[in-house]
C-alpha cells in the first residue's frame, strides 16, 4: 500500500469511553483508508463502533470519549497533532458531516438559510451568501429553494432536512465527506432519492465518500471498498467484490447470508447465532467467536491479526481458509 | 369463509386543530386459516393502525371485521375476552413491549393468570414449556427483560404471543428493531411456530426481502389504502402498480445492486414526499409521485381491478408502466 | 398572534375561577367566619354580626334563601338550657337515652324569647322550632309597641298598653317531637318588638330552636357577594389598621419591587454568566468548583444569609445600614443578601439547562461545521437554552410583586411581604385574602406570557 | 452523542432502572456520604421522639426543656477550657460537675484531669440558651420536629398526586381536564403564601403546616406522574397489556405506576429540604408551633388519668411490667382518642389544648429548628452565637444531604427529570 496516494489514512485508530469502573475500547486497532473520490463503506451492526470511528476522523468523539492511540492522517497531515484552531478550520471545510437524524442534527431555533449561510461564512468568507446558499439547495434538490431559506427545521420533512445537511455539508466543497447512515431514518422510497443525490454530487464534485451504514444493500451500490467492523475491529476490509463476492470472514458470510434478498426464494435463511456482543464485556480472543461456526480453542485464546489474502482483501481470521 | 375478514375499514384520529388523520382508509382483506399475509408500505401508511385495529386496540370508525364468523367490533366484553385468546400480537419494539419491572416468566404467566388457564403451578409448568418452545432457557423465567438481548426478549415477546394458543397472530415489524445477524434467527423461528401449531400471521413490515421470505401473499399499503395485493411471487415477478415498481426498485438489494453495478444501470427513482395522511388528495392518492400520472388519476379514485389471478392493484391503468412485462390482461389504457 | 393571545385568555378563565373557589373555600369555608378571631371574645354579638354583615359573612355560603342570625344563636339543650336559663318559668331538662335535651315553657304564660339584639327592620324571619305540647296550645306572637304601618300603612298610633299584638302563628297539640316553621316580618321599627310565645293549657317543650333570616334572594350568598367584590376591584378593609386593602396594596407594592426587582435582575444576570462559564469549562475543574459551590449555597437557610447577613455586614462590621427604608443605600445589604441566598439553586439550574443543550445533536453538527467552541456556545447553544430559561424566568415575575417576606422584616421595609406576615400575626382575613388572589391571578398571567414567550422563541411552537 | 455505542453501554449495563440505580449510587461517594447524614439525623428524629414520648408519660420535664438559671448562656465545652487546672479548682465556675462532690479535692493526677475534663466535654457540648436548656438536646429535638413535617406533608402529598397523576394521565379527556384544572388552580397560588393562609386559617397550629406543605407539594407530583402515564401508556407493552385484556386499573397500578414511581422518591427527596426549609421559615415567623397543639398531649393527659384507674392498679398487682401495662392494657383503652381526634380533630384538640393549659399541664413550645433561631436570633446580637451556629449548621447538613442524595437520585433514576424541578 502506498501511503501518500490516500486522501485519508486510519492506521491502528482506537477509540476508549470512559465509565465508572474501567474504560471500555469502542474502537480498537482500526486501519483503513480513502483515496480523493472514492466512497469507501463502514458496515457494521449496531454497537459495532463504526460512527464512533467516523467521529474520531475530526477528533469529533464527545467526552466520556477520547481517541486513544493510532493515527489519522488526512492528505499528509496528522489530525491527533493538530492544534484545534487548526483542526476547526478542517472541520466542514475539508472533512464534513452527514447524521442519521436530520430532525436533530439540525438547530431547531435558526432558520435553515442562515445555517448553511453560517458553514459558508465560516470557511469561505467574503463570498455572496444568500445566492450561494440558494444555488446550494437547488443543487440539492430542495423544491422552491429562495422561500425555504426562510423555513425551520420542523416545518420540512424529513427528506427535506437530510437536503438540507447535505447542503451544510456540501457548502464548503469538502475533500471528504462522511456520511453516518445517511438514510437509515428515512423512509425506502426517500433513502433511494438521498442516496441517488449523494452519488451524483460526489461525481459533480470529485469527492471522497465514507458511508458508514448496516446495510449491505447501500454498500453493494455504491462503495467501491468495504471495511466490515465488529466489536470496535475492522475484521475484513477490501473490495467491495471481494467482500461481498467472496467473504473470507464468518461474520461476514453469516452477514451476507442472513441478509434477506428481494430475489431470495423461501429458502431457509441461516443467521449467526448469538447476540452482538457488549462492547463493556467483550469475549476473550477473537471477539467473533462464541457466535462462529468455525471456531477453534486457538480463537479463544488470541485475538487474530490482519491477514493480507491478496492486494485489496484483508481479513482478521485466524481461519480464513 | 375465510379465517380473518376485513371489509371496507375506516380509521381515523383526530390531529387537533379539527384536522383528521386518515390512517386507514376503506381497507379490505382476508386472512386465511394457516396463511401468512404481509402488510407493506412506508411510515405513516397506516398499515400499523391497522394491525392494531384488528385487534381493537383502536377505535374502528366505520366497516366491520369478521373473525370466525363473528364481527370483532361488536364483540361484548366476554367475547372480546374469548376473542383476544384467539388472535394475539407481536409487537415491533423488543425494548419497550416488555414490561421492565416483571420477570419474563411472570408477563407470560399473566396472560394465562388473566384468562384463568390452570391454576399457578400448571401456569409455571405452561411457562417453561413456552420458554423452550422459543428457543430460551426454561430457567430464564426469573430473569427480567434487560438482562436479555433484543433477539432473546423478541422470542420472550413471541412466547408470551403464544401462551393463549392463537390461531392468528398479528405481528407488527417484528424484526425491523433487530441487528441483521439475529433478524434470521427470529424470521426462521416464527417460520417454525407457524408450521408447527398452523398460526396464521398478518405480517406488517416495511421491509420487502423479509415479507418476501416469510409471506405467502402480499398487500402493498399507501396512504391508508392496499394499492395491491398479490401472490408473492406475482407481485415480485411482475408489480402492477408503480408505487409497487418504485419501492421495489428503491430497496437497496444486495444481489440487485451488484448485478446494477456490472450492468451500469440506474435505479428507478420516486420523486416526491410522502404523503402526510391529513392532506386529502383528490383522485388516487398516488398521483402527486406518479411518474405516469394522468388527467384520470387527478380526479377520479381507483377501483380495485384485477390483474391476474388473485392479482389486484389500484390504478386506472391496468399495465404496467415501466420495463416490467405484463404476464397477463390484455393491455388495455383508458384514455380520458 | 393575536387569535392565539385571545384564544389563551379565555383558557385562563377555568384557572383564574378556580383560584377565586379555593380562596372562597379556604377563607369562608374552612376559616368560617373571622369576626370572634379578630375581634376577640368579649364582644357583643351586635358588634360581630355588623362585622360579618360587612363581609357578607351573613350569607349562606353558596345558593339559600335563609340564613343564621346572631340576634339568636342555634340551640339544642344537650347541656344547658343556654339563652333560656333567665327567662322565669323555664325549666331544663337534661338529655336522656331516648329523649333529647329540651326546655319547658310552664302554661299560661307569656314568654319574650331571648335575642341578643334587636332585628333588622323589613326583614322577614322564621323560627325554625322542633316542639312538642302534650296538651294545650301555644302561640307565637310579634308585640310592637307601635302599630306596626306595613299592616295598615298608616302612621303608627300610639302604644297601647301591651302594645299591639300579632299571633304568627299557633300550635296545636302533639305529643311527638316536630319541627314546625314560623315566619314573620320584624316591621318597620323592630327596636320595638318584642317577640313572645304565650303557652296555654300545657307545657310546651322545645328541644331545638333555630332563628333564620331571609336574604333579599336565592343568590344573595357569600360566593356572589365576594365575587362582586372581586369584580369592583374591592378587597375589603384591614381590621388591624382600618384601612382599605386596596390602599394598602398601592402603598406597599412599590417598596417591595424596589426589592426584589434589583435581586431578580441582578441574580438572572450573574446565575447565566455564571451557567454560560459553567457550559463552556465543562467537565474540568473550574465547573465541578462551581457546582460544588452552588449546591452548598443552596443549602444554607434563607435564615440564615439574613441574619449572619445582617450581623457581620450590618452589625459588626457596619459596611451597610441595618434597618429602615429611607434612601437606596438601605436596599443594598438586603437586595445582596437575595443574590446570595438565590444564586446557588439558579446556577445549577441554568447549568443543567446549558449542558442538556450540550448533549443534543445539532451542536455535534455545529462541530462538525468546524464552528469554534464559544460559537457553538454562544450562538447555538444559547439561543436554545433561552426557551427554558425565559419561561423560567417569566414565572417568576409574579412573585416579585409580594417583595421578599423575610427580607421586609428584618430590614423594615414596608412592603407588601412585610404586611402579609403582619396580617398572619393579626388574623387580618381580607388582607391576607387580597394578596392570595392577586397573586395567583399575576401567576396565571404569568403563564401566559410564558406561553406567548415559547410561541415567539420558539419556532417549533405553533400558533393557531 | 456517540449514540450507538453509549446507547448499546446502557443496554446492557443499565437496562434495569432499580439495579443500576443502586450500582450508580453506591459508588458515588458523595451520595453514600449523604445517605449517611441522612441515617444519622434520622436517628437523631428517632431518639428526639424516644425521648420525647418517654418524658411524657414519666410526666417529667424533658432534658432539653429543663431551664437552669444558674448554668445560661453556657459556652460550648471545647471553649470552656476543660482540660485547664482551674475549672477543676472552683466548683462554681460555669458550672459543671467538675468536681465529685465527696468532700475531698479532687485529685490532681492526669489521668483524673483528663476524664474530669471528659466529663466537661460531655456536659452541655454545645452550650446552653438564656434559660440554661442545652442547645445539643433542643437541636436534636429540632431534628425530630423536620423529620414530622417531612414525612407527614410527604403522607399527604404523594398519595394524592400519585393517585390524581394516574388517573389523569391513563384516562385522559374530562377526567385529565378536571384535574390538570385542579392542580394548575393549586400551583397558581404562590406556595409560601398559600402554606400560611392554610396554617392561619387551619388554627396556626402544626397541622396546619402539615396541610400547607402537604397541599402544594402534590401539584409539582401530580403533573410530573401524568406526564409520564400519558408517556407510558403508548407505549408497546402496555399495547400489549391490552391486547392480553387487562383492565385499566390493572394496566394503570400494576404496569404503569411501578415503572414511574421513581419519580416519587425523586420528588421526595428533592423536596424534603424544602418541606424541612419551610417549616423553619414558619416556625420563624412564629406560626407553626407556637400553639402546640398534637396528639400526643392528648393521649398523654388520657394515660395520666387511666393510670389511676383500679385496673391499672389490679395489673400492677399481677406484677405486671410497665411495657405490658402501657401497650396491653392502657392503650387499647385510650386508643379510641387517636380514631376521635383524626376525625374531629381540630375543635378538639383546641378545646382540650385550652382546657390542659387551664390546668396548668401545658408544656412550652417543643423546640423546632426555627423556634430555636428565632430565639436565638436576638442573643446573636449579645454574642451568643453558639445556638444559632449549631442550629444552622444542623439545618445545613441535612439539606445539603438530601440536596446531593436527590440529586444522585435524579441523575441514577431519571436525568430527563433535570430541567423539570428547580
Amino acid at each position: 500500500m502506498v501511503m501518500e496516494n490516500y486522501l485519508l489514512d486510519v492506521d491502528q485508530l482506537s477509540v476508549f469511553f470512559r465509565t465508572r469502573t474501567e474504560p471500555v475500547r469502542a474502537v480498537s486497532g482500526a486501519s483503513f483508508s480513502v483515496a480523493p473520490g472514492e466512497t469507501v463503506a463502514l458496515v457494521g451492526e449496531s454497537g459495532c463502533g463504526k460512527s464512533v470511528t467516523a467521529l474520531a476522523l475530526t477528533r469529533l468523539v464527545a467526552e466520556p470519549g477520547y481517541v486513544a492511540g493510532g493515527s489519522i492522517r488526512f492528505a499528509g497531515r496528522d489530525v491527533l497533532a493538530m492544534n484545534p484552531e487548526r483542526l476547526r478550520q478542517m472541520r466542514g471545510a475539508e472533512i464534513a458531516y452527514i447524521f442519521q437524524e436530520p430532525a436533530t442534527s439540525l438547530n431547531p431555533v435558526f432558520r435553515v438559510g442562515w445555517q448553511i449561510a453560517e458553514a459558508l461564512n465560516l470557511h469561505r468568507a467574503g463570498i455572496a451568501a444568500r445566492e450561494e446558499v440558494v444555488s446550494l439547495l437547488n443543487r440539492v434538490g430542495l423544491p422552491d429553494p429562495e422561500r425555504r431559506l426562510s423555513a425551520y427545521p420542523h416545518e420540512l420533512s424529513g427528506g427535506m432536512q437530510q437536503r438540507v445537511m447535505i447542503a451544510i455539508a456540501l457548502a464548503c466543497r469538502p475533500r471528504l465527506l462522511v456520511a453516518d447512515e445517511p438514510t437509515t431514518a428515512l423512509d425506502v422510497t426517500i433513502q433511494a432519492q438521498i442516496l441517488d443525490l449523494l452519488v451524483r454530487l460526489q461525481g459533480e464534485l470529485g469527492m471522497a465518500m465514507l458511508l458508514i451504514t448496516h446495510n449491505l444493500g447501500l454498500v453493494a451500490g455504491v462503495a467501491r471498498r468495504v471495511n466490515v467492523m465488529y466489536a470496535g475491529r475492522i475484521v475484513e476490509r477490501g473490495a467491495v467484490e471481494k467482500i461481498l463476492g467472496q467473504s473470507a470472514h464468518p461474520y461476514t458470510r453469516g452477514l451476507m447470508a442472513a441478509v434477506p434478498r428481494l430475489s431470495g426464494g423461501k429458502t431457509r435463511m441461516v443467521g449467526i447465532p448469538g447476540a452482538v456482543p457488549n462492547p463493556a464485556r467483550l469475549p476473550s480472543g477473537c471477539p467473533f467467536h462464541p457466535r462462529c461456526p468455525k471456531a477453534q480453542p486457538l480463537c479463544r485464546q488470541q485475538d487474530p491479526i490482519e491477514t493480507i489474502i491478496t492486494e485489496d482483501h484483508q481479513v482478521r481470521c485466524h481461519f480464513w481458509k | 369463509m375465510s379465517l380473518l375478514e376485513i371489509n371496507n375499514l375506516h380509521v381515523r384520529f383526530s390531529a387537533g386543530h379539527g384536522h383528521e388523520v386518515r390512517a386507514v382508509n376503506g381497507v379490505s382483506l382476508a386472512v386465511e386459516r394457516g396463511e401468512s399475509v404481509g402488510l407493506v408500505g412506508e411510515s405513516g401508511c397506516g398499515k400499523s393502525t391497522l394491525g392494531n385495529a384488528i385487534l381493537r386496540l383502536v377505535r374502528v370508525q366505520a366497516g366491520a371485521i369478521w373473525f370466525e364468523d363473528k364481527n370483532v367490533l361488536t364483540l361484548t366484553h366476554r367475547d372480546l375476552f374469548h376473542y383476544r385468546r384467539r388472535s394475539q400480537m407481536i409487537f415491533q419494539d423488543p425494548y419497550g413491549s416488555l414490561n421492565p419491572r416483571l420477570s419474563v416468566g411472570a408477563a407470560i404467566e399473566e396472560c394465562l393468570a388473566v384468562h384463568r388457564l390452570g391454576d399457578r403451578a400448571e401456569r409455571k409448568r405452561r411457562v417453561r414449556d413456552l420458554l423452550q418452545t422459543v428457543g430460551l432457557d426454561p430457567d430464564y423465567a426469573a430473569r427480567y427483560p434487560h438482562e436479555f438481548s433484543g433477539g432473546q426478549r423478541q422470542r420472550v415477546g413471541i412466547a408470551r404471543a403464544l401462551a393463549l394458543n392463537p390461531v392468528f397472530v398479528v405481528a407488527d415489524e417484528p424484526v425491523s428493531a433487530l441487528d441483521v445477524s439475529v433478524q434470521a434467527q427470529i424470521l426462521n423461528l416464527m417460520k417454525d411456530l407457524q408450521q408447527a401449531r398452523g398460526l396464521a400471521y398478518l405480517f406488517v413490515a416495511h421491509d420487502l426481502a423479509v415479507v418476501r421470505y416469510m409471506c405467502d401473499r402480499i398487500l402493498v399499503m399507501y396512504a391508508g389504502a392496499i394499492v395491491e395485493a398479490a401472490e408473492v411471487d406475482a407481485l415480485f415477478a411482475c408489480p402492477a402498480h408503480p408505487y409497487t415498481q418504485a419501492l421495489l426498485s428503491a430497496v437497496p438489494d444486495v444481489e440487485k445492486e451488484l448485478r446494477a453495478r456490472a450492468a451500469g444501470a440506474r435505479r428507478e427513482i420516486v420523486e416526491g414526499e410522502v404523503p402526510t395522511v391529513t392532506s386529502a388528495v383528490a383522485g388516487c392518492s398516488f398521483h402527486p409521485r406518479c411518474p405516469y400520472a394522468r388527467d384520470l388519476c387527478r380526479t377520479q379514485l381507483p377501483d380495485e381491478r384485477e390483474v391476474g389471478p388473485g392479482h389486484t392493484s389500484r390504478c386506472h391503468f391496468r399495465s404496467n408502466h415501466a420495463n416490467i412485462e405484463v404476464s397477463h390482461a390484455p393491455e388495455e389504457i383508458i384514455n380520458t | 398572534m393575536l387569535r392565539y393571545i385571545i384564544r389563551r385568555i379565555f383558557q385562563m378563565i377555568p384557572t383564574v375561577f378556580g383560584v377565586i373557589v379555593i380562596t372562597f373555600i379556604l377563607f369562608n369555608i374552612v376559616g368560617g367566619s373571622p369576626a370572634a378571631m379578630t375581634l376577640g371574645k368579649n364582644v357583643s354579638p351586635k358588634a360581630l354580626e355588623e362585622f360579618d354583615e360587612q363581609r357578607g359573612f351573613n350569607k349562606p355560603l353558596l345558593l339559600g334563601r335563609w340564613s343564621a342570625t346572631r340576634a339568636y344563636e342555634n340551640t339544642t339543650f344537650e347541656r344547658n338550657a343556654g339563652p333560656w336559663r333567665q327567662v322565669e318559668g323555664v325549666t331544663y331538662t337534661a338529655p336522656q337515652r331516648r329523649e333529647p335535651g329540651h326546655i319547658t315553657l310552664a302554661p299560661g304564660k307569656d314568654y319574650a324569647l331571648p335575642l341578643a339584639f334587636k332585628l333588622k327592620p323589613q326583614v322577614t324571619y322564621q323560627w325554625v322550632l322542633k316542639y312538642r305540647l302534650l296538651s294545650g296550645t301555644a302561640a307565637f306572637k310579634t308585640v310592637h309597641s307601635y302599630q306596626p304601618d306595613d299592616v295598615t300603612g298608616a302612621k303608627p298610633a300610639l302604644a297601647a298598653a301591651g302594645g299591639f299584638e300579632r299571633q304568627i302563628r299557633l300550635l296545636t297539640t302533639n305529643s311527638a317531637w316536630q319541627t314546625v316553621k314560623i315566619p314573620f316580618n320584624a316591621g318597620a321599627v323592630p327596636a320595638t318588638l318584642k317577640l313572645t310565645v304565650h303557652t296555654e293549657g300545657g307545657a310546651l317543650e322545645i328541644c331545638a330552636l333555630k332563628l333564620r333570616r331571609q336574604n333579599a334572594n336565592w343568590f344573595d350568598t357569600q360566593f356572589v357577594f365576594y365575587l362582586s367584590q372581586i369584580a369592583r376591584l374591592d378587597f375589603g378593609k384591614s381590621n388591624f389598621t382600618n384601612q382599605r386593602v386596596s390602599q394598602m396594596l398601592k402603598d406597599g407594592i412599590g417598596p417591595s419591587l424596589c426589592l426584589t426587582a434589583p435581586i431578580f435582575f441582578v441574580e438572572l444576570v450573574v446565575a447565566v454568566s455564571i451557567a454560560l462559564l459553567c457550559a463552556f469549562f465543562r467537565n474540568t475543574l473550574v465547573d465541578r468548583l462551581i457546582v460544588v459551590i452552588a449546591v452548598m449555597l443552596m443549602s444554607v437557610n434563607y435564615l440564615v444569609w439574613i441574619i449572619f447577613g445582617q450581623y457581620m455586614l450590618g452589625y459588626r462590621w457596619g459596611w451597610f445600614p441595618l434597618w429602615g427604608f429611607e434612601s437606596w443605600t438601605f436596599l443594598l445589604l438586603p437586595v445582596l443578601i437575595g443574590v446570595v441566598s438565590g444564586l446557588g439553586g439558579n446556577v445549577r439550574f441554568y447549568r443543567t439547562i446549558m449542558l442538556d443543550e450540550m448533549y443534543r445533536d445539532y451542536v455535534r453538527t455545529a462541530f462538525a461545521k468546524g464552528v469554534s467552541r464559544p460559537g457553538v456556545l454562544f450562538k447555538h447553544v444559547l439561543k436554545n437554552a433561552m426557551i427554558p430559561i425565559l419561561t423560567n424566568v417569566v414565572i417568576v415575575i409574579p412573585f416579585l410583586y409580594t417583595g421578599s417576606l423575610l427580607l421586609e422584616v428584618f430590614f423594615g421595609i414596608p412592603g407588601l411581604g412585610n404586611m402579609y406576615i403582619n396580617a398572619i400575626n393579626y388574623s387580618d382575613v381580607d388582607v391576607i385574602r387580597a394578596i392570595v388572589l392577586i397573586g395567583s391571578i399575576l401567576y396565571v398571567i404569568a403563564n401566559l406570557m410564558t406561553d406567548l414567550c415559547y410561541a415567539l422563541f420558539d419556532p417549533r411552537v405553533k400558533i393557531g | 452523542m456517540n449514540h450507538s455505542i453509549t446507547e448499546s453501554l446502557n443496554h446492557s449495563i443499565s437496562s434495569s432502572l432499580w439495579g443500576d440505580a443502586w450500582r450508580q449510587l453506591r459508588r458515588n461517594r458523595i451520595a453514600v456520604a449523604s445517605f449517611w447524614i441522612i441515617v444519622v439525623y434520622l436517628a437523631m428524629a428517632l431518639y428526639g421522639e424516644g425521648v420525647f414520648w418517654y418524658f411524657h408519660w414519666k410526666d417529667m420535664t424533658p432534658p432539653y426543656q429543663q431551664t437552669n438559671l444558674r448554668e445560661e448562656y453556657l459556652s460550648p465545652s471545647v471553649f470552656r477550657h476543660p482540660f485547664a487546672v482551674s475549672s477543676v479548682d472552683d466548683p462554681g465556675a460555669v458550672g459543671s460537675p467538675a468536681v465529685d462532690h465527696r468532700g475531698q479535692p479532687a485529685a490532681k493526677s492526669v489521668v483524673a484531669r483528663f476524664r474530669t475534663g471528659l466529663r466537661t466535654l460531655a456536659h452541655h457540648p454545645l452550650g446552653t440558651d438564656n434559660l440554661g436548656r442545652d442547645v445539643f438536646q433542643r437541636t436534636v429535638q429540632g431534628a425530630r420536629i423536620a423529620f414530622q413535617v417531612g414525612i407527614i406533608t410527604s403522607c399527604i402529598a404523594i398519595p394524592i398526586g400519585v393517585i390524581l397523576g394516574c388517573l389523569a394521565g391513563y384516562f385522559g379527556g374530562k377526567t385529565d381536564d378536571f384535574i390538570v384544572w385542579l392542580y394548575s388552580t393549586f400551583s397558581s397560588i404562590p406556595d409560601l403564601l398559600f402554606i400560611m393562609a392554610i396554617a392561619m386559617v387551619v388554627g396556626k397550629g402544626l397541622q396546619g403546616v402539615y396541610l400547607g406543605i402537604g397541599l402544594t407539594t402534590w401539584v409539582n407530583l401530580c403533573r410530573l406522574i401524568r406526564g409520564e402515564v400519558m408517556k407510558h401508556k403508548t407505549r408497546p407493552y402496555v399495547q400489549v397489556a391490552h391486547a392480553l385484556g387487562l383492565g385499566p386499573f390493572r394496566i394503570m397500578f400494576r404496569h404503569i405506576l411501578p415503572n414511574v414511581f421513581h419519580i416519587v422518591i425523586i420528588t421526595f427527596s428533592l423536596r424534603f429540604p424544602a418541606a424541612i426549609s419551610t417549616e423553619v421559615f414558619m416556625s420563624f415567623l412564629g406560626i407553626g408551633l407556637t400553639t402546640w397543639v398534637n396528639l400526643c398531649r392528648l393521649i398523654r393527659g388520657e394515660v395520666m388519668k387511666h393510670k389511676t384507674r383500679p385496673y391499672v392498679q389490679a395489673a400492677h398487682a399481677l406484677g405486671l411490667g410497665p411495657f405490658r401495662i402501657m401497650f396491653r392494657h392502657i392503650l387499647p383503652n385510650v386508643f379510641h382518642i387517636v380514631i376521635i381526634t383524626f376525625s374531629l380533630r381540630f375543635p378538639a384538640a383546641i378545646s382540650t389544648e385550652v382546657f390542659m393549659s387551664f390546668l396548668g399541664i401545658g408544656v412550652q413550645g417543643e423546640p423546632s429548628w426555627g423556634i430555636m433561631i428565632s430565639n436565638a436570633r436576638l442573643r446573636l446580637w449579645q454574642g451568643v452565637w453558639w445556638e444559632m451556629t449549631f442550629v444552622t449548621a444542623a439545618i445545613f447538613f441535612i439539606v445539603l444531604a438530601f440536596n446531593l442524595l436527590g440529586d444522585a437520585l435524579r441523575d441514577a433514576l431519571d436525568p430527563r427529570l433535570r430541567t423539570s424541578e428547580r
